[in-house]
């Protein structure tokens, strides 16, 4: 038997998979049982009712998807009425996403979103969508700061960070919303990407812009959870091309607590429980007791940095 | 020595004969096994995917959405939405008649017998067949004809007749016609090349059908100048109707926002999901495009 | 006859397709007759003597590979002496990639790099594997404006500057190198990532980071050179995942004046022929008597931008 | 409609019958036709293939860069670098033996008669036989062997006498002993299994052969022990030596500095590039692994 479950501050998950933001509703429960999920995560709710962007929202790329939705939703009051109570039936925590223009607007929308059926508030400083320059908030240190800062003071929920992969320091960026007040950090948000059709010269996305989604960039991410990791003492949730149980485990290796997954559920929809039962048969089979021993495990402390010496080794 | 992780992409997805740890589930992820897929036409290939008893409960307008294969070596990265063109329980298979398009068709093009199919589904809403109906008018043209084609099996189960109006480019093309009539449908050939096809040729038709009483319903897809003549006609002699309507996708569920299309919705433009809200819509909703 | 000849500044190059830098050299006359090129483009050159980094230097990803070379080298002496003169006997226009620790020494190295065969010096600010932190100098753009000032004194060779996708924001160092003289922006280098073993936890490079090259990563490299060429006068190269002649459409689309080609080449070594045959007979096929028609050709003026309205178009 | 543009990489490689617009080239790409891949022990495979006759240039220690087809869906991103195990001139055909390791091989071991395969080469510098050699002693092990068996064919085309030591497990995996033996090679066979591979068998045999004036030169490829004791009895008899190296790769051209391994040249330790400046280097100069 292997320990799956991890601590994020408060919060406990029954195990380190969870759906990305805006990649999943109570609706997958038609497909999977929600129940088996470590935490369940809403789509980005705004204050208003909104429409999202223009169609064609979602176009292939040569190795994965862009897409711009524009955080369509029927607004707070909707959400707080009914949607809240149907992810509310079942039991892993509900992490709520927010997003806003203003950082007034954030700090006011996440504390009316903090009740008792909400668990987690998730602020997406971060949707590239939104606006042409790649992102919001998280695209700037002291923004994040203050922004977090603003919502830390209206709300007593964990209050999760999602951070953009657009930031060209995120490890400072990291460091403000750790300092303003986060209590996790979720990394990363979407690529801000563009696809031009050659057939008809126009933007393939009725946006013209949208975000890249794709396990090619795995790596990419990788490297900004464990940049931060080794900056910040609060957890962080990986987001980005977690396809298979081996990632998930690269992603605690580099010193994520968890992980959140968007990809591989539009791609086999079953994804996350046989990422979760994954995980567990290839701890057992390395007699890993508590899933938590992965956590920045990464064996980086003794490499070999000669390059001669190196070039001798095995392939 | 490297250790190689699990380089396949992980599915809990259901095999033939496979127990379901999740039995309460409406949607599966299946393995379905192909059992043929050959061309009709030129275009369109029929293929016949031998499945796990959970993806039998799909009916007409419903779609499931298919993992293609590679056409050519390169990933194809995500699914493909395609109405049920029929569903044989006895068999125990689900069927698809599809246009070979772009990458995921052409890449499904290439399944042979024997082979791994992985499919979502059954998903959204599909046609609704009210009490009360005695006959219905289906209407199609092209791909339009797979996704209104199993409206012969509900139509036939439910004792409910269907004329079926088959509308293409020329009589070699025409599909679906064979299962319509084994169904015990009447069909009504329409095509380009003698002009039959004209709207105001369907409208004759339509009105035809209307005034002998056989018209307690329309159903369209396919095509959004035969949307409009039947929103029109059913507009005017109060003829309620149903249309399955097409967009990009990416989840299939309802989750993503992505294959959104407009309709009118007491008197106000809205916007909706067509893999959940539909496929199949209100006709007199739909905007068209 | 479609005139396939673009002009970079003073330079001209009979058609946009080029090597980048680092994955090119003059052996690949072997496979290939690199008259034929836009560019010979030569791997960037330090001014001494380097071992480069430990191996392993390249590990398969999901979806590419990342790589951490290291810049090695014979030094400037040895490449003056010996490799000019390889390329010299092509006629294709030779680009010098240069990179040095400071930026005295960048200017130094430039201006002694200033030989007659030398036709163009690039500069190469943005090595993501000289250090840690995503790259060097094109990671700011106070550094890359005095970097390229320093150089721009120095040398009266075409100045190229390669800049970096791992930087926030790249309209802002694009123009802060345009303002200190560069002839071109190339845009961009490999992105900063990190591929970690889960069979013994070890990172898979050497050298811990390396730099993510994949096709996969094209709309994000797209939407910069789209951004940029808004931004700015002077020519770009568009470097990033092109495989096929649609590619070099594209980036042209979007502003680029031509292209840079890595993987593709080591996928098919004769890909950059197929590319250049393929461009000329896909301008054949659609009437494009110049190529440069294609330049920033994008229709993105006319895009329609109420959601209810696009949402009722066609797919 | 949405345009498609070709979405299959491009290449010019070479096919069978072309003729080559740049017939100065030393390397070729080329799509060969598989003529057959079967396994020869439960870890190897062996392929031949049909190719351009420009691509039979290739000789012993030489290798081919690999576009190895996908074995479950998901591309393989790099070539792979393979010895060239046979060149069979009068047939037009190349011949590779590999073990199944990872993704790329597993992928190629899925390849069967009249496939396409992608290769690139010959590349680097291979074997090469000095005049006066009138024996030479080759030892080898595991996958090294499929390296050294092309060696059997370059020294019976220059009358050189070979002993082929062929270390293995176990009897049944041993490789290459026909092919040596069909061209006139004498062969040892040592294995685990009875002990007879243990470094101090092996160097027992290497004397023996020197004392016999069979051992004008010693080549080998795959154990770094065997690596070790070749140099050692090398430099204590001064009987030259070659060894093929090994190391990942990207370009096969000398371009990318990814294939670097440490040699010792006039008592300086520095890096050379397998894929150019090997992959066949002086044996006394080899670090070992
Ligand atoms: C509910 C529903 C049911 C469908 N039923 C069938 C069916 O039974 N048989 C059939 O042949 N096709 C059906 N389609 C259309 C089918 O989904 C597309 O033809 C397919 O996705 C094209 O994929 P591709 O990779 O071959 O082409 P792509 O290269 O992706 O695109 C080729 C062309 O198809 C259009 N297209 C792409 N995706 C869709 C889509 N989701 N819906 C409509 N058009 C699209 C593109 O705009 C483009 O014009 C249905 C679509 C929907 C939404
Ligand atoms: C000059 C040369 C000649 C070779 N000749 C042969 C041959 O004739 N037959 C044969 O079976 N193999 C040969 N190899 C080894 C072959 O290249 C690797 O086995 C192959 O690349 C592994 O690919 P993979 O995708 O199956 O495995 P991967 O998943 O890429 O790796 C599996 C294992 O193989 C090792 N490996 C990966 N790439 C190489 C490489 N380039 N060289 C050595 N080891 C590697 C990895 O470190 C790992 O341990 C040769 C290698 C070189 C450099
Ligand atoms: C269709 C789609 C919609 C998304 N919507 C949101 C959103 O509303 N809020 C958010 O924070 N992230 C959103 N994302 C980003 C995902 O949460 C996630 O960061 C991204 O998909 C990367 O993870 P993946 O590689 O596992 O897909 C969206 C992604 C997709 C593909
Ligand atoms: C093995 C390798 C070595 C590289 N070396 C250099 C280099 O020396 N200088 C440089 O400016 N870029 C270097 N690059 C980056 C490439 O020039 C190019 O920017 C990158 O590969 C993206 O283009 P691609 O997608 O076509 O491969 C290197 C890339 C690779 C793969
Ligand atoms: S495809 Fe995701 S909501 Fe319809
Ligand atoms: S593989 Fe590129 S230099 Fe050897």
């Amino acid at each position: 038997m292997v320990d799956l479950s991890v601590k994020i501050g408060a919060i406990t998950l029954q195990n380190p998979v969870q759906p990305a933001s805006g990649a999943f509703s109570w609706e997958y429960n038609d497909v999977i049982d929600l129940n088996r999920l470590g935490a369940l995560v809403a789509k980005t709710i705004c204050r208003e009712p909104r429409l999202g962007n223009p169609t064609p929202r979602m176009a292939e790329t040569e190795a994965g998807i862009i897409q711009s939705i524009g955080l369509p939703g029927k607004g707070i009051e909707y959400f707080l009425d009914h949607i809240v109570p149907e992810y509310a039936k079942f039991k892993p925590p509900l992490v709520v996403s927010v997003n806003a223009e203003t950082i007034e607007d954030f700090a006011a929308l996440a504390e009316e979103l903090s009740v008792p059926d909400v668990d987690v508030i998730e602020a997406n400083i971060s949707c590239p969508t939104r606006n042409q320059t790649g992102g919001n908030f998280a695209m700037h240190e002291d923004y994040t700061r203050d922004c977090i800062r603003a919502i830390r003071a209206k709300t007593t929920k964990p209050l999760w960070v999602k951070l953009s992969p657009n930031a060209g320091d995120i490890v400072s960026i990291a460091k403000a919303a750790e300092e303003a007040g986060a209590d996790c950090l979720v990394i990363a948000n979407t690529f801000l990407s563009l696809k031009i059709r050659t057939d008809n010269f126009r933007p393939a996305l009725g946006n013209k812009f949208g975000g890249l989604v794709s396990p090619a960039l795995k790596p990419i991410v990788l490297r900004m959870v464990y940049q931060v990791a080794k900056a910040v003492k609060i957890p962080i949730i990986g987001i980005g091309g977690v396809t298979k149980a081996e990632d998930v485990v690269e992603y605690m290796l580099a010193g994520a607590t968890a992980v959140g997954i968007g990809y591989a559920g539009f791609r086999n929809p079953t994804a996350l429980i046989t990422i979760i039962d994954d995980l567990e048969a290839w701890c057992n089979e390395r007699g890993i007791k508590k899933v938590t021993e992965l956590i920045g495990a990464v064996r980086d402390d003794d490499m070999e940095m000669d390059t001669l010496v190196a070039a001798s080794a095995g392939v | 020595m490297s250790f190689e992780p699990s380089d396949k992409y992980t599915d809990s997805a259901l095999r033939i004969g496979d127990t379901d740890p999740y039995p309460q589930r409406l949607v599966g992820e299946f393995i379905g096994t192909v059992v043929s897929n050959d061309w009709v036409n030129p275009e369109y290939k029929h293929l016949i995917l031998k499945v796990h008893p959970h993806a039998l409960k799909a009916y007409a307008g419903q779609m499931f959405h298919l993992l293609c294969p590679s056409p050519d070596g390169a990933e194809v990265w995500m699914r493909r939405p395609m109405s049920v063109y029929r569903v044989d329980r006895t068999e125990g298979q689900v069927e698809f008649l599809y246009k070979t398009e772009g990458r995921g068709t052409r890449g499904m093009a290439k399944l042979g017998p024997g082979d791994d199919f992985n499919i979502a589904g059954p998903l959204g809403h599909g046609f609704k067949l009210e009490p009360g109906w005695k006959n219905i008018v289906v209407l199609g043209r092209g791909v339009g004809l797979a996704t209104l084609a199993p409206l012969s099996q509900l139509a036939a189960e439910h004792g409910v007749g269907v004329t079926a109006i088959l509308s293409a480019r020329n009589p070699d093309v025409v599909m679906s016609k064979e299962l319509f009539e084994e169904l015990g449908a009447k069909t009504i050939t329409v095509v380009d090349t003698d002009n039959s096809s004209a709207v105001e040729n369907v409208e004759t038709i339509l009105e035809d059908l209307i005034a002998k009483g056989k018209a307690d319903a329309f159903f369209t897809c396919g095509s959004n100048r035969l949307l409009k003549l039947m929103q029109r006609l059913g507009e005017k002699h109060h003829v309620p109707g149903q249309v399955a309507m097409e967009q990009i996708m990416v989840c299939g569920f309802g989750a993503c926002y992505v294959c959104m299309r407009t309709f009118k919705v007491d008197g106000k433009l809205t916007l909706k999901r067509v893999c959940r809200d539909g496929p199949v819509f209100n006709m007199q909703e739909a905007v068209g495009w």
